[in-house]
């Protein structure tokens, strides 16, 4: 049998309710074409993409509008058909503004051809021109981050990879979006994860899911058998943050990725499911990465609902087709309510990463007033990578930056869990932030002085 | 001003805070609750052993407390902490510290000395390095020696007035043998409750009943009254195992003085003791040696030594909690990458 | 050795120099601030009072005591605890300047260490031997590095406290050694 | 009395031979100027000079890295006595210098755009989102200033800083630890000033603000030359002269003050 729990488990994490119920059992919508679509060039870490059409062009689906500058860089295809309507700075779903594209959407366009040539025979195809496919379509890791995913499949020579880890963890409450992909694309997800193994001349796949999704670990299950291999499905114990990079590979593999270090340092590569769909679409379809599944739930909004829908639809056309949000809407979540970012209004389109947006009613999000740390040391058992969240906090606060960089703040991947169990509610996480953001400040700063 | 937001304003007004947006919905306020919840048995024991002197000491703590709370954060110009119950079971605990005897007026001093003194020139919860209700206990013992060590108002079958771990200190600094026989009878009694000492401290029964609520509700973690009884138990093994006839056997010292109060309710304040779990450890095996020590050491001035044993480790928290921090994931791994460049 | 291991416990824990008799104060509060630099004032201390104790033995034995000049005891001590620290200084500016500039001031201020003199001084009138006088001086010392670096971890979690305007600095550091004070008091008559 | 006056002198003798050995073979080089300077200073430690404390800056004009005239609490005659004691040409003392917030958009003159749920710091509420100040380059009002501020100068009113000019001491502290930048240094003897910093252009600050410059450019008529555009704000040239006195009723936006 090709599917086993676990063998290791990561120190630290917590059990929040996962509240995935309301939309579990939906299964994945297609979104009505919205009639504007605002296509960030920043939904990737890295440099943003340099827009590469003009105002008044009309453009086809799928063909590019920005192009990746630089090398952590991604491109930019449009969703649809249409005429660009503006390019301007715009929100992201991450906080910040970026220059966006946006297009007015022609429904009545033909379908037309797929922008690239589609590769159904990729497995005779060199892995190389796999690879350039994935960097010509944009693909960037729909699990959060949004890292180019061209960049993390190809590692430097010294860093031979051995475990490919596909990443169906979804360990965010809320969340359904990897979970339906799935239950309902299993052969193709799993066939994308094939490819990303070509790619790698990786050994062996590993697959993580945790086990409150058996559906979906039996749809991909069900979908292995008929592609033999020497594949495992690993299912791991629900516990936050199962999903994290690092704490999966150790879940699954037992090796601890070095502090500072990336994944590949220990010989692997963790790759979201969802990322995997995208691959497969790029090579077996030509179509570049345009549209993605997202979760629109919580208790103010009508009718939660998985969508597919296309890349810069906007929040505010998400909800109208979720059943518009209800009056004691409080606050407006891009992404899981563990990591996400909350945002100050509707008018912000979804990027490839969007894999969820939350609409918590008022009675969620009770004012509180944080307290002085009480030193109960939740947060330090919480905490997934040994930080001591308590005196990081307070080192912040007190502005004693040195000390929190010393005791290793910037190794803090703002996952929540300490702030989650905090009795006295202190913004932790936001503690964390600051002090890293002051020390990258710091960092910069140096490395400039050491140029001139 | 209204007018306008309704101008600007789209939607309805979103909060908008940094992740995580979801709570356990853990808090102080449930945590001192559960606390206090811990300790009435305790109470119930002591108003049960001592009556209507259990009774007032209790009502004049914590009205003490609650009150120099209230002025203190009115004085310090900050808001109201009464609703976070921690003064409530400062208050509760340094009452239950106290011998039966103690007149009203001490009482009332302590209960200033540890909120006023010992917490709230801190600035309050949390940034406290001594266990308040400790701190007022040590100062009123060393203010006020004679009321503090007067037990003859007490029990209801009072034979002595002195408590056991004071009548057997006495009795070996003369030289004498052990006052009396552990036997089962004596067992009971001191298991129950049924001896002089401060109200709340005699009955170990009562106590480990809220020490397991405390568990269950997880306030607590079992490593601080494991390590401290369990060295405590093993020191004394030892001792009357080298020395029978100078010394008592392992249960007198498990169940008399404060030990359990102590062990469950002082040792375990999370503000004045470590936070990871082999912290804790030390923390409980460095009490129950000091303990034993100020205990046993015929010389010393108190019969008793779980109060400051606690208050001494109080001391060390920050040390100890400097030396226990956990390992960093992967920091292992990129020290050893680090070697091998 | 039964007496020296009570001499030791007696001056390292009941008898505390700083926090039983109160001396030695200035740079128990004065550099309490950082765990390293209170290690490097506890070594500091350590040596002079061991070696001031041993030179001022002889001093007080084969010098005042012999031509009965036991009242200039004050002065001839101080005379000898002062080249000691001047000497300490030149040590730590010429081999460890980081340590220098951070005990800056309390570093020369260890001559009016009242727990050095007091070590001196207690010697002469517990009328102990040599030996004795040292190693008691070592365990005053001891008791003092001791008082010294709980003393400073109890500081680095009060300095992120958040004390009343009229409380902030030494005054809340006094609160919290008088409280440590307190705790100790746990152990008098352990040892006579 | 011979014997205790010989043994005194014996004992200090010894000791002394000891550390002149000492001091022989242990003595570390150090410029005696820099003692010097660093008595002169004060002793605020306040850091306006940029460099860490009296004793850095006094190392730092000592070796010729910085003028003597940066320190804002030193007297006159200490500047003197400190340019005596270098031998250098005595140094002019800089004029008085007082910080200056660039904003008034309080919270009854200025829109926010969300409820803020987080720690009480400018700098933490401009990650957040993009500080809930609609406005982009309005004061954010979570104090970050006041704590840093050394001498107790600055207020927060209605949720906006300002700074009492009198009690400053010019030490630059908020100006650096204001996240938005907009806190500026001006002469202590000027004014007038403009209370705004948005660059944005005057419909979107009318959108977003009572009292923002809107970059109608009244003001650089009237004052002859004291007042420059820079881009769609007015900022004042401390340099010229400004004494138009009906500067504060023209100004459309409401955002020149006389104080």
């Amino acid at each position: 049998m090709k599917v086993s729990p676990a063998p290791f488990l990561f120190r630290g994490g917590i059990h929040p309710p996962d509240s995935k119920t309301a939309t579990a059992a939906l299964p994945l919508k297609d979104l009505p074409l919205p009639a504007r679509l605002e296509v960030s060039t920043s939904q990737h870490l890295g440099a943003p993409a340099a827009p590469c059409v003009a105002v008044g062009d009309r453009v086809t689906a799928g063909q590019l509008i920005a192009k990746a500058s630089g090398f952590i860089s991604a491109n930019v295809h449009a969703p649809a058909a249409g005429t660009i309507a503006a390019i301007r700075e715009a929100p992201t779903p991450t906080g910040r503004t970026a220059t966006a594209i946006i297009i007015e959407t022609d429904a009545d366009a033909p379908a037309g051809e797929p922008p690239y040539k589609p590769i159904p025979d990729w497995r005779e195809q060199a892995p190389r021109s796999l690879l350039d496919r994935v960097a010509e379509a944009g693909i960037v890791g729909m699990g959060g981050a949004g890292f180019p995913t061209h960049v993390k499949l190809s590692p430097p020579g010294d860093k031979p990879i051995d475990t490919l880890i596909l990443n169906g963890a979804e360990c965010e409450p809320f969340l359904n979006s990897d979970n339906r992909l799935l239950i309902e694309r299993a052969e193709q997800v799993w066939e994308g994860c094939q490819i990303i193994r070509r790619i790698l001349g990786a050994g062996t796949i590993r697959v993580a899911i945790e086990d409150n999704k058996r559906e979906a670990a039996k749809a991909l299950a069900a979908a292995m058998e008929s592609a033999p291999d020497d594949a495992h499905i690993h299912l791991l114990k629900t516990l936050y943050p199962q999903g994290s990079e690092k704490q999966q590979i150790y879940s699954v593999t037992g090796r601890t990725v070095p502090m500072g270090g990336l994944p590949m340092d220990v010989g692997c590569v963790v790759e979201n499911v969802a990322t995997a769909y995208a691959v497969w679409d790029a090579v077996v379809n030509g179509r570049p990465l345009t549209a993605r599944a997202i979760t629109v739930t919580g208790d103010a909004v009508n009718t939660p609902t998985n969508w597919f829908a296309p890349v810069g639809t906007s929040f505010a056309d998400l909800v109208a087709a979720s059943g518009g949000a209800r009056d004691n809407l409080a606050k407006l979540i891009a992404g899981g309510p563990m990591m996400g970012f909350a945002l100050p209004s509707l008018e912000v389109a979804m990027s490839k990463t969007s894999s969820g947006l939350l609409l918590f009613p008022r009675e969620c999000v009770r004012p509180y007033r944080s307290m002085a740390c009480i030193n109960c040391g939740r947060c330090v058992e919480a905490c997934p990578l040994g930080l001591m969240p308590n005196e990081l906090s307070q080192a912040a606060e007190a502005d004693d930056i040195d000390e929190a960089e010393n005791r290793h703040v910037m190794d803090c991947f703002e996952c929540g869990a300490c702030a989650y169990v905090c009795p006295a509610r202190r913004p932790l996480v936001q503690h964390m932030r600051r002090a890293k953001a002051v020390i990258t400040q710091r960092r910069r700063a140096a490395a400039q002085q050491k140029k001139t | 001003m209204n007018t306008e937001q309704q101008n600007t304003a789209a939607g309805p007004e979103l909060v908008v805070g940094v992740s995580p947006h979801i709570h356990s919905g853990a808090s102080v306020e449930r945590i001192m609750l559960d606390v206090v919840i811990a300790l009435l048995p305790a109470v119930a024991a002591a108003l049960y052993f001592f009556g209507l002197n259990a009774a007032r000491l209790i009502v004049t703590c914590v009205a003490t407390c609650l009150a120099t709370e209230w002025i203190c954060r009115r004085l310090m110009g900050r808001n109201n902490t009464l609703g976070d119950f921690s003064a409530l079971v400062t208050g509760l605990l340094l009452a239950l510290n106290l011998p039966p005897g103690l007149p009203t007026w001490m009482a009332i001093a302590g209960g200033v000395f540890a909120i006023a003194v010992a917490k709230q020139v801190f600035g309050g919860l949390g940034y406290n390095p001594f266990n308040p209700a400790l701190a007022a206990r040590a100062f009123l013992l060393i203010s006020f020696t004679g009321p503090m060590t007067t037990w003859s108002a007490s029990c209801i079958d009072a034979t002595s007035t002195a408590t056991p771990l004071g009548m057997v200190k006495e009795a070996f600094k003369a030289g004498a043998p052990a006052p009396f026989a552990m036997d089962g009878g004596l067992t009971l009694d001191f298991l129950l409750g049924n001896m002089n000492g401060c109200i709340g401290e005699t009955s170990a029964i009562a106590l480990l009943i809220g020490a397991l609520y405390l568990l269950y509700r997880r306030v607590i973690t079992w490593h601080i009254p494991v390590a401290f009884i369990g060295t405590v138990a093993i020191y004394a093994a030892i001792l009357h195992a080298v020395n029978p006839a100078a010394s008592m056997p392992v249960h007198f010292h498990l169940l008399t003085g404060g030990l359990m109060l102590g062990a469950c309710f002082m040792a375990t304040d999370m503000v004045t003791t470590p936070t990871t779990a082999r912290g804790r450890l030390i923390f409980g095996v460095g009490c129950g040696l000091l303990t034993m020590v100020l205990r046993t050491v015929k010389t010393g001035a108190y019969p008793e030594g779980v109060s400051f044993a606690i208050l001494i480790m109080n001391a060390f928290t920050p040390l100890i909690n400097r030396a226990t921090r956990h390992r960093i994931f992967g920091a292992a791994e990129a020290a050893k990458r680090e070697a091998r460049k | 050795m039964t007496s020296y291991i009570l001499l030791v416990l007696g001056a390292v824990l009941v008898n505390n120099f700083v926090l039983n008799r109160f001396l030695g104060i200035c740079p128990f509060l004065g550099v309490s601030k950082k765990l390293e630099t209170s290690l490097g004032m506890s070594g500091a201390v350590i040596f002079v009072m061991t070696c001031a104790a041993a030179v001022t033995w002889c001093v007080d034995h084969y010098l005042l005591k012999p031509y009965g000049l036991d009242y200039l005891q004050t002065i001839a001590f101080i005379l000898v605890i002062a080249a000691f620290v001047q000497l300490v200084e030149m040590l730590l500016k010429r081999y460890v300047p980081p340590l220098y500039s951070a005990l800056g001031i309390y570093l020369p201020l260890i001559t009016t260490n009242c727990a050095v003199l007091g070590v001196a001084v207690m010697n002469v009138q517990n009328k102990s031997g040599f030996v004795e006088s040292t190693v008691f001086a070592c365990a005053a010392g001891c008791g003092f590095a001791l008082a010294l670096t709980i003393f400073t971890g109890l500081r680095e979690k009060i300095e992120r406290a958040d004390p009343p305007r009229a409380f902030r600095g030494v005054a809340i550091a006094l609160v919290t050694a008088g409280l440590l004070s307190l705790a100790f008091m746990g152990f008098n008559g352990l040892v006579k | 009395m011979i014997t205790s006056i010989l043994v005194v002198s014996g004992i200090g003798l010894v000791c002394g031979v000891a550390l002149a050995l000492g001091a022989r073979y242990l003595s570390v080089e150090e410029n005696p100027l820099i003692g010097t300077v660093t008595e002169l200073l004060l002793g605020a430690n306040c850091g306006a000079c940029g460099y860490a404390g009296c004793g850095g800056y006094a190392q730092a004009i000592v070796a010729g890295e910085a003028p003597p005239n940066r320190c804002p609490s030193c007297t006159p005659e200490a500047l003197a006595q400190i340019s005596a004691a270098l031998g250098i040409a005595p140094i002019e003392a800089a004029a008085r210098e007082v910080a200056l917030v660039l904003c008034r958009g309080d919270d009854e003159q200025a829109q926010k755009r969300f409820v803020y749920d987080g720690i009480t710091a400018c700098a933490a509420a401009a990650a957040v989102g993009g500080g809930d100040k609609a406005c982009r380059y309005g004061c954010l009002g979570y104090g970050t200033c006041l704590r840093a501020c050394p001498a107790g100068a600055i207020e927060m009113v209605n949720g906006v800083a300002r700074v009492h000019p009198e009690l400053c001491i010019s030490c630059r502290k908020c100006v650096a630890a204001c996240p938005r930048g907009i806190i500026r240094m001006v002469p202590a003897a000027s004014h007038t000033h403009i209370f705004c910093s948005s660059r944005d252009p005057g419909a979107t600050v009318r959108k977003v603000c009572k009292v923002g410059c809107i970059g109608c450019r009244i003001c650089t008529r009237l004052a002859e030359g004291a007042i420059t555009m820079d881009g769609t704000l007015a900022v004042v040239d401390y340099k010229q002269p400004l004494d138009n006195e009906e500067l504060p009723a023209k100004c459309p936006g409401k955002c020149i003050l006389k104080v």
